[in-house]
């Protein structure tokens, strides 16, 4: 009888307590928007289980929390802590993405640096909210719009963040569909909308094998801070481009990356953990990563409208909504925005390229911001 | 400590200036680098043309095909007879026997020829299928 | 000269130890009998091998042996000791399971719950026997039927047994071609053999979603202490059956769970060191796990059979010995027997589902008893 | 220590007793709710259906298919004459130059969107099939 | 103004030294060959990518550099410093490596054991030209031309030189086209190298499951130390042979060996930052290896023409220089040349057996010398 | 220290002799146990012909295809019709509809025997096809 209370008592609808509840429902919102709306379910579903698995009740002590030292959770969740997940899945990330139509029309570079302001106006809002600078520059990497380069960062200056932080940018990215689309139609006229892009010249496979290199060394030179995210990156890349390996690179596009993702997403929606979660510094955090998402997509935009004062060949600047990395989601977006107003204007390809550079420009940002607060 | 005195003590007016000018120049020189990459590249192709030809041939391409060229072809053909009393898929060992039995010379080598041909495709662990 | 004399000295043939021959001989046993008989060789052979790697004589302090802490043999059992691996099992067999015929006939579900009888009866056995109560629960866990799970428990519980639990788990597992079918006709008349089941109702892609949610919910709220084993397996399920991750979920059920096999089988073989190993408490070890097989199974049949006498439409009872997980195993010889009665009555998919709901059965069984334990 | 004083001190008769029944229990509840899960999927579909459509529709079903459902194989066909100048299977690079040659509009784009429709597949790295 | 020079002065720009252009250049050299020559571009991409990612100049301190503990690097480089990586690179050849024409002809295997002569004699010019015993060993075993056997041995004896030795073992293997014919032609007559080598015999199914067991029976009980590396090839093998466990077998062969030749190659190229690779002793060690390369291609060539003094079948002595492992490089090269003199004439399969043999050769010489060294 | 004075103060002459020695005594021994394995394995072979049948058989051989060998085949051919009125691929959902509709026997069983006997091959997540 003793034994059943003390069961009982290590239950988890005993020990259940209404964060857990709370974070539950978020959990299964992740999960079913994943499911159900199709939203990035490559990160959603991960991380929506990994909330539900984590907010799972249970006597603390036993080794079952993902913060506790020897359970299971822990040791995978290790990968996120030590920044090592990030890393494989740009990897995997640089032996899938085709460099070829940035290649071919490198201004578009230009609007994956411009969509990064996002990242410096977060930093001052987070600033003066009173987060400490080391918080505030984890929080305004989310305006990088990308989720293992903000959890590489903020692993490596305020960890104890890293939930709330990948939460808000995975959040935010899945969202991409809701936020974009009226910023866009906002800041641009139909007439900007439905210009065209030439099609782009053809790029030569040397080219594509030499970008990975000169990349490399000009990022890394810029922003050493950026190399485990960029180093790997770009060795995917080569991988890929080079066709001499291309059983590393299949190898590194499939069976690597994905199971990166999966414990990456399992492990960082389990460390939400309800009461370590459930905190006013999370819900500034959300807001936060409101502000930079928007910003960051205005001002991609903005900048390309700028560019088109001094160009003869005038950009798409929907293209500057793609600057946010968030791949594919944002090129989708622009892609969509564009058909809407002209059915016969294919933007995918010239937004994949900002894309890229988006993906680019933040981990440089994320480099730069590391190496700020040392 | 919050607002601008926070920003102030913290550094952010400098971090927020300088950062995005770095990342800005960054990309931009980075940008002026790949428009002239085909150029580079294709000096580089047009010297490489004059100076030399390439010291060393990749080795694959010195292997059987440029020797027998149309024997694989022809060896595929006599082989065929043998591949139709098989069932398809077959196990190597099984087009050994056969081709023991009426006496081709040298089937393993043959056959690893064939397979490097293309003609014979390793369809699962130990089975094997005719490819035309 | 002396060179040469140390060096012999450190060969295998003067450091051999009888108790070496004889893990040896079990190991070639197992290979033997993976390859020749095909038992289980997805598990036997991994296994035998490792056997036999674990027991080739080295010289101590060499950094060689599985429990030298600087081996890669070590580094590699890393993944047994910290129960990560039986964790990255379950997520690739969640991925692989079909719950489609157990959503059908939720009924078969309790069967899977008392084929676990076995579980308890050994635990007293076990603790009758003079094992420790947390050795005890270990040994008992082999009645669950579970390779992963037994692992998991012993390496949380008693670590040091992970060795003859497992390897005793995983002998019987190859075994239940020889131990369930004299049990099954012993309980069982021909006419209660020759039962049809009647075609199950087709279940609804939504009912398969949103099954794993329920799952974790109920089983982990019930037994927080399967969260590592449940927690992935329910998660490998959702990937499955989302259907929006499917480059996750094929990734999980081929890559990421062969490797886990791979490393699991090897190293839980070589962890069976002969000196380490032939202890008479392995003895008792395999003499309680031949025990809790048959009493599972044989409790699995006779619930099946009470069970019958409350409901109109009868189950055959041959189903109840599938509630031992030991996936597929044991439902495949539920569906000889099955068949040799009658060639016309298909119980293989019926089976199949009493197995997943025995796997399922067996994780919060683990989760109990060490919930007890603490 | 052995045998029943054992168990009695290690509390197992208890342990034994509550165990299954916990299992039991959880296994019967989890059972109920599931031969009811038909009944609630049920109820959510048509409330679902009675309130609201779907707010935002899924981006895929929105792209290129809705809006060109037949020019995608009007143009397949169009590019089937450059397909029919090239070995299957073909580099992309390959397709584009005849494509260029002649005078085809769009040729970048429109590969992408005959990849979308699973008319253009990637083989292995680098080389395409036509399907169709 | 402050932050920006202190930014700049965390650039690489400010922080290289020469040292790091020399690696840097050394690295694109690697990548060069490997993608434009094709010399083992499965080895060279890795380890030369590697060298730049690792040369990039970066700030001390940071955590980025691969000694630093905290690092994405160090923590990627704990498999090779542990030995790890190439446990599991054996692991996937074995589970390639097909020995049907080594057991069809066994006396190729003394070629495999005659090449490793090289080994010895650098063992004793290493010590000559001043290195300390253990560091003789390690340098000694790039003769075996077996990157991961020298890497394995390096971290085990002399970890501060896994850099050189595994740059000069990567390098001596992709430039055997270059090193190995004009040796294969000084030592062998025109007509030797027409000897055409007889068909060999069907190898039955038995027989080649049964040799992953003997093999490791008796290379383990000679050499213990060789476990690490000879245990995991065999448990490969016999999982490919057995095919009983072909998901198994295909996972060890791809997605396993390939995510361990990535990282491998990665970090042991990243391995070499300029300040720490720049010394003499490397300088030595690149002179060592050239030393040992040769001498194990003559030794196996010469070992061959001696066995030809005793037997009636000549062999065709080139086979001997594909005792030096280097799969598949000089098996090629002896084709090759084989080819050269006559176009009818294919070696090819002969001289993997070779190989093979080289591979298990090698390895024990790792083991012997691991063990001279305790 | 150098030369062959380090040499013999590491007691290198010793291992550069044996060394070798081992390892080839090693090899040589392994080539003398393969050249004898078939015999070995021959023999094995034979006893185990001449005392036993192997006492319980592999499972995998005992199932379906010894008990309805061309059944199978028969059914295949009567499920073809229902193939027949199916878009290639197909789920698995719209096979049974049309089995039960036209009052198929055991729609769900048949299903899982056409699967074991290859006819019925999954191509991707919950798409099969209908091979021959
Ligand atoms: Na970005
Ligand atoms: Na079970
Ligand atoms: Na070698």
């Amino acid at each position: 009888m003793e034994l059943l209370l003390q069961f009982l008592s290590n239950t988890g609808f005993y020990l259940a307590d209404y964060r857990n509840f709370v974070m539950l429902a978020i959990g299964s919102l992740f999960v079913y928007l994943a499911i159900a709306k199709k939203y990035e379910p490559l990160l959603l579903l991960p991380i929506g289980f990994g909330v539900l698995i984590g907010n799972i009740p249970f006597f603390k002590g036993f080794g079952l929390g993902i913060y506790e030292p020897n359970s299971v959770l822990h040791y995978l969740y290790f990968g996120v802590t030590t920044g090592v997940y990030p890393s494989i899945v740009f990897l995997g990330l640089g032996a899938m993405t085709d460099f070829s139509s940035l290649l071919a029309r490198p201004k578009l570079m230009l609007l994956g640096a411009a969509a990064q302001t996002g990242i410096w106006v977060t930093l001052l809002s987070a600033m003066a909210l009173g987060f400490m600078p080391k918080e505030a520059a984890s929080i305004a990497i989310i305006g990088g719009a990308d989720g293992p380069t903000s959890i590489f960062l903020t692993a490596k200056l305020a960890p104890h963040l890293i939930g709330p932080i990948a939460i808000a940018a995975y959040s935010y990215m899945a969202l991409i569909p809701i936020i974009q689309p009226p910023i866009m139609r906002l800041l641009t006229t139909r007439q900007e909308r439905r210009i065209h892009m030439s099609e782009p010249r053809e790029v030569s496979k040397k080219e594509l094998m030499v970008f990975p290199v000169i990349g490399l060394f000009l990022c890394c030179f810029l922003a050493p801070a950026s190399i485990p995210l960029l180093g790997t990156f770009f060795f995917g890349n080569i991988m890929k481009e080079s066709g001499v390996v291309d059983r590393l690179a299949n190898t590194a596009r499939s069976a690597v990356i994905d199971t990166a993702t999966i414990f990456l997403g399992l492990t960082v929606g389990a460390s939400t953990q309800g009461d370590v979660f459930l905190t006013p510094k999370s819900v500034s955090i959300f807001l936060l990563g409101a502000v930079a998402f928007s910003i960051a997509t205005a001002s991609g935009i903005i900048f390309a409208k700028i560019m088109n004062l001094f160009m003869k060949e005038k950009i798409n600047p929907l293209l500057g909504a793609a600057g946010v990395s968030a791949v594919p989601g944002s090129a989708r977006e622009v892609h969509l925005v564009g058909l809407k107003e002209d059915p016969t204007n294919f933007l995918l390809m010239h937004a994949m390229a900002c894309n890229s550079s988006g993906v680019i420009g933040s981990a440089i940002c994320a480099g730069i911001l590391w190496s700020f607060m040392m | 400590m919050y607002g601008l005195e926070a920003i102030s003590a913290n550094n952010g007016w400098a971090m927020a200036i300088i950062g995005p000018l770095i990342v800005m120049s960054g990309l931009t020189i980075l940008a002026i680098i790949i428009s002239q990459l085909h150029k580079l590249v294709a000096l580089f192709d047009k010297k490489a043309k004059q100076t030399t030809e390439p010291p060393i041939k990749s080795k694959d391409e010195i292997s059987a095909p440029n020797i027998f060229p149309n024997d694989i072809l022809k060896t595929a053909k006599i082989y065929q007879v043998l591949i139709d009393k098989l069932e398809q898929p077959f196990e190597l060992s099984d087009l050994y026997q056969v081709a023991v039995q009426n006496n081709f010379p040298h089937p393993i080598l043959t056959v690893s020829r064939l397979r490097d041909a293309g003609i014979l495709i390793r369809e699962s662990e130990g089975l094997f299928i005719w490819n035309r």
